[in-house]
């Protein structure tokens, strides 16, 4: 390839840049969680953790820690102005009644229809865990994932047949990866944002499925981070 | 007078026999019953189920549990290990010595108190279609599929809190709640371990989990 | 008949006298909320009610009188030490998951099957009102029964059959009426105590399908009430 | 920056058309949403179906909502006046001009509960077999029967509250709560009114409904 991909922290940061004033939003373990950090900082979004909270503040610094406060990744936090405290299965309410604008997930691999695998790599000798990740997946008015493009040995993660059990089916709505910002629509992926300098067959070539490019795509810049 | 304090671990873990079916409630170590799940470690009941979050905050409370070989099955969203060397429940679950239930999170969590609301099976759209549903009844309500779940009810219930006080009332401290109501309302005996065990009531609109969901209170150690 | 029935009081003041130390009781409106004026002075009884509350206490005074505090009945009550409040939900997942210990009814009809009428007396031009009552029906672990044993114009509330839709099927285990406590067996009903001075072919008369009475059964006598 | 506060009482009220579904909140007084009920007694908005728990709260707060025959069905548990006489809504219940819906008091709550947490479905053992149930799917679990009940959602949802912040979070004093947080849920646009509101939120752990749940906030006098 011609171009580096973005790194996680950039990945994360351009996700964040599609979070609104006033969503709920829940992030998943990993990469999701680091979206928190960039965030419109003029916009008041509330973070949800399903273990019972809604107002996520930023993790505790080590003279804020209290270790009666975690979040759904058992980091220590602290909680924004208008946050509430509730049991799981009332925040799973939340999850599964359609409370939740957006959950932003890790991903395996997702496919052209939106389903998405992201539970169980089927590591041998590991039991398997799947947490909050089929409720949100089903639950949330929209899923996006966040993922590398492709994995270490260049196979790729957007493809046309999950080969990891699934999480959910036609859920996701867009996926950001080191080379591109890619929707998930009736035609299948189409590309709104590819990575400056990154020519189209290239992220073809990257990717496991026919891929469209929108109209008005755009190119995908971030910040150095 | 309603007393439902119990003088020590012995006492709290009472009637815990062979097959018993135990909820550990925690998540993250907030809620986490910690002098009640290593109490566990030292008895003799075999052949248990437990119900919990994680496997692995139980397995490193009571890692006999495991070793000895007296869990039966577990019942979880997680059984997986932080390292990346098995664990002795990773390789129970590899040989089949140790059985899987893997439930959703939420579902799990919903099991629970429908168990204790009365509910006996309700229907959900998470998970559908997937593995962990696999041979369930679907079914279709308003154009959407749903897949039919049934309630989780265990025999026991060891539950991590702030304070209770000796009607059984129990309130939390930030994280600390998560599967406690549903836990003490889906078990039969709801067993608390509280840093502030109180004569005095909590006020009426600080209870997390109302008494009559619970039926035994241990004070623990505020430094656990 | 020979005697004078009991009056309201006096039937729930017998009733009361079988609520136990540490018991969850829920009261429905009419007679049986009477009976908390009666329980036991020395045992400790937590009086369950559906708008969500366990604990309730006795009725506020004028001076104690507080509009955001009411009892299903819509009186203004007080609370009692180790009391809670929750919503109707966490009440009524109360009495349907089995928590609530037992509830005294009002009645219109029980049958020797312990199926139990209490909810539609048919009036006409007066709507429906079922309130929490089928719930603690099918819920509660035991189902009491407070009523008069017969209607105004004589016939019996004992009968062997409901004309009036019924509210919940083979729920009721006792019943206390101004004349006898009968309870509901396998057998049909079965007397456990005769008012005093009330013969038993007297008080077969008065009920409307076959009476048993228990091997001890008893006199019953309350206090001037 | 969130904030669900309005202005007043029409803001409060916006949307509400011809064939809204509106769930009123309240028990013996506590938790009533008296100005936003009054206040819906004065639109124009007709063929609209109410969800409380009974109907004389709203009937006494609000008579032409049934003397001008604006709604056209009741969802409640309860639909007896007080007095001797009849009134509007009895006679038109009578006549047939008004539909009912009566459900037990313990189903309504756990269907409007359902609504919010995205259940579709439940079983039930309430009033199986009763002339409440008929009709409805009948099912055996563990040896017992139950009856299949559905989600009961609306399009809004009025609710009385002691406190309230910008971001919807939502306290109750006393027995205020009842059918608040599964009324929130279970509705599209939950509309609160609170004697006290604040800039400042109420702590974490004081909320009774959590924001998420809420649309809109009006404070009302605290005299109401």
């Amino acid at each position: 390839m011609s171009v580096t991909p973005l790194n996680r922290n950039q990945i994360a940061w351009r996700a964040a840049q599609d979070l609104k004033e006033g969503q709920y939003v829940n992030l998943g373990l990993g990469m999701p969680v680091l979206c928190a950090n960039y965030a419109p900082a003029d916009q008041e979004i509330m973070f949800h953790s399903e273990n019972g909270i809604v107002g996520v503040g930023p993790v505790a610094t080590s003279e804020q820690e209290d270790s009666d406060f975690v979040d759904a990744g058992s980091q220590f936090i602290t909680l924004n102005s208008g946050a509430s405290l509730s049991d799981s299965t009332h925040a799973f309410a939340m999850i599964r009644g359609g409370h939740i604008d957006v959950t932003l997930l890790g991903g395996f691999e997702v496919n052209p229809e939106g389903d998405l695998a992201n539970w169980d790599a089927m590591v041998p000798n590991k039991g398997p865990l799947v947490g909050g990740a089929m409720d949100l997946a089903s639950g949330a008015k929209s899923v996006r994932v966040v993922m590398a493009h492709s994995n270490r040995d260049g196979t790729p993660r957007l493809v046309e047949k999950c080969r990891y059990p699934e999480t959910g089916f036609g859920c996701v709505n867009r996926v950001y990866t080191g080379l591109a910002v890619v929707d998930i629509t009736p035609d299948g992926f189409v590309a709104v944002e590819v990575l400056d300098g990154l020519s189209r067959e290239e992220l073809q070539a990257q990717t496991g499925a026919p891929l469209f490019f929108a109209d008005d795509c755009g190119v995908l810049t971030t910040p150095d981070l | 007078m309603i007393d439902k304090r119990v003088a020590n671990v012995e006492e709290a873990l009472a009637g815990i026999t062979d097959g018993a079916s135990i909820m550990l409630c925690g998540f993250g170590g907030t809620g986490t019953p910690f002098v009640l799940t290593t109490a566990l470690g030292k008895i003799s009941a075999r052949n248990l189920t437990l119900v919990s979050n994680s496997v692995r905050h139980t397995e490193d409370c009571a890692p006999s549990l495991f070793e000895d070989k007296r869990v039966a099955k577990v019942i979880v969203s997680a059984a997986r290990s932080r390292g990346r060397e098995p664990t002795t429940s990773e390789r129970q679950l590899e040989d089949g010595t140790l059985q899987l239930e893997l439930v959703p999170q939420g579902t799990f969590a919903e099991r629970m108190r429908a168990a204790g609301a009365g509910i006996p099976a309700f229907y959900t759209p998470t998970a559908l279609g997937t593995k962990l549903t696999e041979g369930k009844e679907v079914r279709e309500f308003n154009g959407r599929q749903y897949v039919l779940e049934t309630a989780l009810g265990a025999d026991f219930a060891f539950i991590g809190a702030d304070r209770a006080d000796r009607w059984g009332n129990v309130s939390f401290r930030g994280t600390q709640e998560n599967f406690g109501p549903s836990m003490a309302m889906g078990s039969c005996i709801a067993i608390i371990e509280a840093k502030h065990v109180t004569d005095e009531p909590i006020p009426p609109r600080e209870v997390d989990i109302p008494g009559i969901f619970v039926q035994r209170v241990l004070q623990v150690p505020t430094e656990s």
